[in-house]
């Protein structure tokens, strides 16, 4: 991508800022610089201290050191109120908005049309729907916003910022739920936003979208500086070099033949399985050594048959089986106690307990399997939590720190940790490579192969068809909260999934499977 | 005709009170009244509420132990508005309000904490003496006024002296550790020559404390309190305690029968109706009292 | 042992540390100690003695509002149990008087567990309930009487002695370590964190929340059972309407103070009983100062307010003194 | 958000218990009675629409009996005895709580401490200082008192809608409109949802906190006030347990005492409900002390079973219809 030859004066610029949480330096001296007009992505690993640096620009965290010029003036935002008074509008990593918030509440938050003091919700309620139009997003936009899905609260938060922003937008990890069709959308409005000359500032995992979308790139890592580039003239793997420091090994695809995973033996088993007004009644079989991709676009109702099949939701109807015996899947405990595990897709709310150490947070599904009265000693505790904090690389490695210190990665490992502790025979993955970065990615996708090998089963959701295409020996594509298509051995490939997402006529006929 | 009559009873925070509850009840079924009770717990605005829903009611008259001595006017006024006659039980009320009720049956707290004094004065003689105090609930008018009764008699003689006072809620638990304290602050009892509870209940928890510290109440400390509830009698029996003010839990009898006069003939009762203090001690046969008492409620 | 005593008490023993020496400058006589009757006798064990219900109170409660929850009832509880230990005393063996009056607690527990954990209700109301009713259920027992007894082995669970050391106090102290074995001596302790810290996650990892929130209100019954059973015996009768008046209140003030969060989470036994500690070796200083009691609840809310302060983590000065102290521990 | 379905089973849940009740004593279905209810309750009406609003935003306030006891002494000493204008006295006594509530949100939001407990010493320190003022209850003779206490706006069928219902009613709908209608209500039920967020988002959590605590006390000092008008008399024991029948009232009325959601017309319905409740105990007249406190909880329960039991019902096809999660 081109980008003028005028340096003119930076946006914003950053110089020197440090940072530390106690012992851990998050970021040490680090400098950036933004120009109007430009889309920068911000990289580097989980961990590397990008949402640091971006709470300190925005005044969240207090900075140990260093300056902030905004348009050449230095500036000191003492609150995300004073940053966004500044024009400095952000969208942060974790979904930020208040679920018990109409959606145009939260879009006019401390900025409702009024008259006479009082807010115009008529008024309100027209601004936000257009504000959403935008994004391809019409609903209903008085009802709570904890009503709907993660991704529509995830377009809700950008809407609000971009709305917001007069000079600096911020967007930390914001496609990380999206699917294909929203993340255009957004670039769509980027570019655009970026033509008025307001900067943008990007984070995220996926290079693809890096490159298709950034002008430069300012990679750190371990809370340092490692270099800013052109993103034209920095070739990937010199770029994922920079961010890890090291060759990134390869993975390989090593998809099972369609006859080999016939002979497998059946983990578990859903025969007509399914609950009224939630997931379709749907047959599924996962057998040991597989893995089963789930795909879908978002609120196809992925989410809803992994709940269905781990427990969490009640089924009205059908039969689970587990080693061919009937069970009764009720509540997660019986999941547990089955052998089962699940990763939620919302990290925050259903998955860490963010007050308790990244040690307890790994012992708890195996201490609940275990039940009460077999507690694991601090003994067994320890080297559970010394194995996988190395296993999976978790940073900082230290068992004994507050979950919900670690950064957004690095509490997904933490997640994995928990269950894989549990040795469980069925792994329910939803989104497990959300907010990961392409070191552990690659890490993660190799154990799951790695896992199979062992004879765990598997069933992942990703909303990334490269990655499912990658690793899935079957595809289960759904589609308005119906199984429709399953797809195997050599008919695994992006263009097929895509087609049976997308198909709506054509594939009509297999609704009649379910 | 059988009267109906609404009682708005302040709750039932001591046996005292519990008993005064059913001694009403049984005067009324003597009577043949019809006596609906309301317990305000303690709460003057639950007072008010109750006597309204009388009014509401059309009952024929209204006893009242207010909670507090000020603050019922206008809900009087109402009551006279329509023309229900208000007899007050076991406390009075702001003088503001003389002409809102028919009568008051009550004692005279400033008095019984004037006998209180009076016989401890008499008791000790011209040795001096160092008195400790356990007061009723901070702010309760009762507790105020058995005070002020206790310090105008003792203020008469040179040599009796309050050297602590603190308040002990009205509560047997209260009073037993408070007591302690006391006990601990005065070189361990030895400087103390009589408690003076504002109410026999903290009395009994305070002769507690006073045995655990190995002290024998009613020898090596006099003790004076007011009620006269039965357990008093039975540590008066064991020699533990000297002497008791007699407060009397049969208010509703007399202004069962004032009422009844003026409904029938339209007597009109005097303003007050006093009910008497009678000072108990060790000499007066605890056992009858205790015995006369105990099937009372208390 | 940072399970039992986290490193976080510091601000608390301070806090202690400090009112005792405000006791000793009112009252010169404060840390004397004699044996009377084979029985410590001193303000020191009086603070020991009198801070037990609270001290009682608070290890149930501190496992409640652990879960998120919080529990008012337990005054109520105090005096039923106490009411029905009463009411036994003179016509049955201890044994019996006991397993009734815990009994009673256990069933108080198990019905605000149910309403909280089954029927969903805030528990916050849904101990309210009982609150109300409960002290009514009391005085139905009792008849609004003072029901006294003069069993010797109830009375002796109030006033004995053991080692010195008063019963109430030696119970108390028994709770704790009991507590503290079953509690961090099993998951418990580490489910019910979980469970308080994020309850919607920890269902997902396979945490039977309902049954640990069940479990801690029954618990918390059962420490107001024998809280209300020594204050029985204690005064040798039952005072339904006023043992455990409030008490609940302190409980819970005396949970805060050992810094457990009423949102939930971490918690420290210890620590709350500490609390407890801290509001009685206040409680007996204003008794024995010699101020006129107006002056008691102005002196009650300065000093918990000062201790609050004091245990702030925004209060810059004091935090780094402490994390100093802690980055110099090996 | 705005807790329309809730607040309707709130109402029908009260309509239905009023119709029982009038079932059994016909005299309760009189405008009397409803006039009395408004009266009694005039107060509580009036706190526990301050505690609306700090519930809300995920706080409480224990201090508010306390600073209504505190109010009337103030009240009663400074017209009878320093000779102050009630009037002037009201002000005063109003700037005094609101400076009060400030404090308390500030020593919160600063210190970041839990507000059960800063509250919890908000309470001790209000009713010691009124004990300081005076122990005993002082009557108040004012000519204001008895002019404002005789007015009543006479109802058909006897009732007297009072002056101090009247108020009462006042702060009730301006409470609502000021929560649902202005930007700082919407800033109150953002607090409620997450104070970390909503900080994020650009409100000025601070601020709104000192603000919330500063109108709890405010509308506890106008309850005081209030409270002062119905009895004609400042009492420092007055209003003991009002905080929790405020907070039972609110949460009765369907606010979460988690934050985040609830009405003050809710509240208002919840305020009724518990006169309602007492006005029944009252009418019955036969119930000991005992009885009434087990009646009080039994009521209280099957009041918030059968709401609970509603919103469940009312729940539960809205829920199947968008898949929300739970
Ligand atoms: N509030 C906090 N207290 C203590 N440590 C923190 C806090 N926030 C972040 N950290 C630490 O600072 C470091 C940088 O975290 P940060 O969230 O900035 O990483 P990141 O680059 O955004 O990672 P990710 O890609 O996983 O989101 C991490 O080691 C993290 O544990
Ligand atoms: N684009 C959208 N527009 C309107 N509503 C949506 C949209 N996306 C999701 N929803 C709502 O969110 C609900 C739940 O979606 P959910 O996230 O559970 O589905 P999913 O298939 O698991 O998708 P994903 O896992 O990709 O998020 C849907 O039922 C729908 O009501
Ligand atoms: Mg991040
Ligand atoms: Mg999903």
């Amino acid at each position: 991508m081109e980008t003028s030859l005028d340096p003119g004066p930076p946006l914003l610029e950053v110089r020197g800022i440090s940072k530390s949480f106690g012992a851990v330096r998050a970021l040490q001296e680090v400098d950036f610089t933004l120009r109007a007009g430009e889309i920068h992505a911000l990289l580097g690993e989980n961990g590397a201290g990008k949402s640091t640096l971006i709470k300190v620009i925005t005044g969240v965290f207090p900075r140990d050191a260093g300056v902030i010029r905004l348009g050449g003036e230095e500036v000191a935002p003492r609150s995300a109120k004073a940053a966004l008074q500044a024009g400095i509008a952000t969208v942060y990593q974790e979904v930020n908005l208040l679920p018990n918030l109409s959606v145009a509440q939260n879009l006019f938050l401390d900025r409702q049309p009024m008259r006479f003091g009082i807010v115009r919700e008529g008024e309100m309620r027209r601004r936000a729907k257009a504000l959403l139009a935008e994004f391809g997003l019409d609903i209903d936009v008085a009802a709570p916003l904890g009503n709907y899905s993660v991704a529509v609260q995830h377009v809700t938060a950008i809407a609000r910022a971009i709305d917001l922003s007069a000079r600096v937008l911020i967007l930390d990890e914001p496609t990380a739920s999206l699917d294909r069709h929203e993340v255009e959308i957004l670039f769509g409005i980027m570019r655009q936003l970026a033509g008025r000359g307001i900067g943008i500032v990007f984070v995220s995992h996926f290079l693809d979208q890096v490159y298709e979308i950034s002008d430069r790139i300012t990679v750190l890592r371990n809370g340092r500086l490692v270099g800013e580039r052109e993103t034209a003239s920095l070739p990937r793997l010199e770029l994922i070099r920079m961010m890890l420091g090291r060759e990134l090994a390869e993975t390989t695809s090593t998809r099972a033949s369609a006859g080999e995973h016939q002979a497998r033996e059946v983990c578990a088993s859903f025969e007509n399985y399914g609950k009224a007004g939630y997931v379709a009644p749907f047959n599924l079989e996962l057998r040991h050594g597989e893995v089963v991709g789930l795909a879908g676009l978002l609120g196809s109702g992925r989410t809803e048959t992994a709940r269905l099949v781990f427990g969490a939701e009640r089924a009205d109807r059908g039969q689970a089986r587990v080693e061919g015996a009937p069970v009764r899947l009720q509540t997660p405990r019986d999941g547990v106690r089955h052998g089962f595990g699940y990763c939620p897709e919302e990290r925050k709310t259903d998955g860490i307990v963010a007050e308790l150490t990244v040690r307890e947070n790994i012992v708890l599904a195996l201490q609940a399997k275990r039940g009460l009265h077999r507690p694991l000693s601090r003994r067994e505790q320890d080297e559970i939590a010394a194995r996988y904090v190395r296993m999976l690389d978790i940073r900082p490695p230290d068992p004994e720190r507050p979950v919900g210190l670690l950064s957004g990665g690095n509490q997904q490992k933490v997640l994995l940790a928990r269950w894989l502790a549990t040795s469980p025979r069925l792994l329910v993955l939803d989104e497990p490579t959300r907010g990961i970065d392409v070191g552990a990615h690659a890490e993660i996708i190799r154990l799951i192969r790695e896992l199979c090998d062992d004879g765990l089963a598997l069933l992942v959701i990703s909303s990334e068809l490269d990655e499912i295409v990658t690793y899935s020996d079957r595809v289960v594509v759904l589609r308005d909260r119906a199984h429709v298509e399953e797809l195997t051995g050599e008919a695994i490939d992006v263009t097929n999934v895509l087609a049976a997402i997308a198909a709506d006529g054509a594939t009509l006929a297999h609704e009649g499977r379910a | 005709a059988e009267l109906t009559i609404g009682f708005s009873q302040i709750g039932s925070e001591s046996g005292w009170r519990a008993a005064e509850t059913s001694v009403s009840k049984q005067e009324a079924s003597k009577r043949k009244v019809n006596l609906k009770i309301a317990d305000a717990q303690q709460k003057q605005e639950n007072q008010i509420k109750a006597i309204r829903s009388f009014i509401a009611q059309n009952v024929d008259a209204i006893f009242l132990a207010p909670v507090v001595s000020t603050g019922w006017d206008s809900v009087l006024k109402e009551a006279k508005e329509a023309k229900i006659p208000v007899v007050l039980l076991d406390r009075d009320i702001d003088p503001s309000g003389k002409e809102l009720y028919l009568t008051a049956v009550t004692s005279d707290s400033v008095h019984e904490g004037a006998v209180a004094g009076d016989w401890l004065a008499k008791t000790v003689g011209g040795k001096a003496c160092n008195i400790v105090e356990l007061q009723g609930t901070v702010g309760a008018s009762v507790a105020a006024n058995r005070k002020k009764g206790f310090d105008t008699a003792i203020a008469k003689h040179a040599n009796l002296k309050v050297v602590r006072s603190q308040t002990g809620d009205f509560t047997r638990a209260k009073g037993k550790e408070v007591m302690e304290s006391f006990i601990k602050a005065e070189g361990g009892g030895k400087n103390i020559c009589a408690v003076y509870a504002h109410n026999d209940d903290m009395m009994v928890g305070a002769i507690q404390a006073m045995k655990e510290a190995g002290l024998k109440p009613g020898k090596d400390i006099l003790t004076v309190s007011i009620d006269a509830v039965p357990d008093i009698f039975k540590a008066m029996i064991a020699g533990e305690a000297n002497a008791t003010v007699e407060l009397t839990p049969n208010m509703a009898g007399p202004a069962f029968d004032a009422v009844a006069a003026f409904k029938e003939k339209g007597t009109v009762p005097p303003k007050w109706i006093q009910t008497e203090s009678r000072l108990l001690t060790a000499a007066d046969n605890p056992q009858k009292e205790y015995d006369s008492k105990k099937g009372l409620g208390y | 042992m940072t399970a039992l005593l986290p490193r976080r008490g510091l601000a608390q023993i301070f806090a202690l540390i400090v009112i005792l020496a405000i006791d000793r400058a009112v009252s010169p006589q404060f840390f004397d100690l004699r044996l009377q009757d084979g029985r410590l006798f001193g303000s020191l064990i009086d603070v020991l003695n009198r801070g037990t219900p609270v001290a009682l109170l608070s290890l149930g409660m501190v496992l409640v509002i652990a879960t998120r929850g919080i529990d008012l009832s337990v005054g109520a509880v105090m005096a039923i149990c106490g009411a029905i230990a009463a009411s036994l005393a003179d016509s049955h063996g201890l044994p019996v008087v006991l397993a009734a009056a815990l009994g009673a607690g256990l069933v108080c527990g198990l019905w605000n567990g149910f309403l909280v954990a089954v029927l969903g209700m805030q528990p916050i109301v849904a101990t309210l309930i009982l609150m109300v009713a409960g002290r009514g259920i009391a005085q139905l027992i009792t008849e609004g009487r003072i029901v006294t007894f003069s069993s010797p082995d109830l009375v002796w669970l109030g006033n004995g002695a053991i080692l010195g050391l008063p019963v109430p106090v030696a119970i108390a102290l028994g709770m704790l370590l009991l507590t503290g074995a079953v509690v961090r001596g099993s998951a418990l302790g580490l489910l019910i964190e979980a469970t308080g810290g994020n309850a919607r996650a920890s269902e997902l990892a396979g945490v039977g929340t309902r049954a640990m929130i069940l479990a801690v209100y029954v618990w918390c019954g059962v420490c107001a059972a024998l809280a209300g059973v020594i204050a029985a015996a204690d005064i040798m009768g039952a005072d339904a309407n006023n043992a455990g008046l409030w008490l609940e209140l302190d409980a819970i003030l005396a949970v805060v103070i050992g810094g457990t969060s009423l949102f939930g989470g971490r918690f420290s036994l210890v620590l709350a009983v500490l609390g407890a500690l801290i509001i009685q070796t206040m409680n007996t200083g204003i008794l024995l100062s010699g101020y006129p009691p107006e002056f008691n609840l102005l002196v009650k809310a300065v000093v918990v307010l000062a201790v609050l302060l004091l245990q702030s983590p925004k209060l810059s000065g004091l935090a780094g003194i402490a994390t100093r102290l802690r980055g110099t521990k090996p | 958000m705005k807790g329309l379905p809730p607040v309707l089973i709130t109402a029908i849940v009260l309509v239905a218990g009023f119709a029982a009740c009038a079932a059994q004593f016909p005299n309760i279905a009189s405008t009397r009675v409803v006039g009395n209810l408004l009266t009694d309750n005039a107060f509580l009406g009036i706190v526990a629409t301050g505690m609306t609003f700090v519930i809300i935003s995920g706080g409480i306030d224990l201090s508010v009996g306390s600073v209504i006891g505190f109010t009337t002494v103030f009240v009663a000493l400074a017209s009878e005895r320093w000779g102050v204008p009630p009037l002037v006295a009201f002000v005063a006594i109003l700037a005094l709580s609101a400076a009060f509530g400030a404090a308390m949100g500030a020593v919160i939001h600063v210190f970041d401490l839990p507000p059960f407990i800063v509250t919890l010493a908000g309470m001790f320190l209000a009713r010691g200082a009124s004990f300081l003022l005076s122990t005993e209850s002082v009557p108040i003779t004012a000519p204001v008192y008895s002019t404002v206490s005789d007015f009543a706006l006479r109802m058909p069928g006897g009732g007297r809608l009072t002056a101090i219902a009247i108020i009462m009613l006042a702060i009730v709908i301006g409470g609502a409109l000021l929560l649902h209608l202005t930007r700082f209500g919407a800033n109150v039920y953002a607090l409620g949802g997450s104070r970390a967020t909503a900080g994020l988002m650009g409100v000025a959590v601070g601020k709104m906190t000192v603000k919330i605590y500063m109108l709890s006390s405010l509308l506890a000092g106008l309850a005081g006030i209030v409270f002062s008008f119905y009895t004609s008399a400042g009492y420092s024991l007055s209003a003991v347990g009002v905080e929790l029948d405020s907070i039972a009232a609110v949460v009765i009325g369907g606010t979460l005492l988690t934050g985040g959601q609830g009405s003050v017309i809710g509240t208002f319905l919840g305020v009724l409900i518990q006169g309602m409740i007492q006005t029944y105990i009252n009418f019955d007249g036969t119930l000991s002390s005992w009885w009434t406190k087990i009646a009080t909880g039994v009521l209280l329960f099957a009041f918030i079973a059968l709401q609970q039991a509603l919103v469940t019902l009312a729940r539960r096809p809205v829920a199947k219809r968008a898949g929300a999660a739970s």
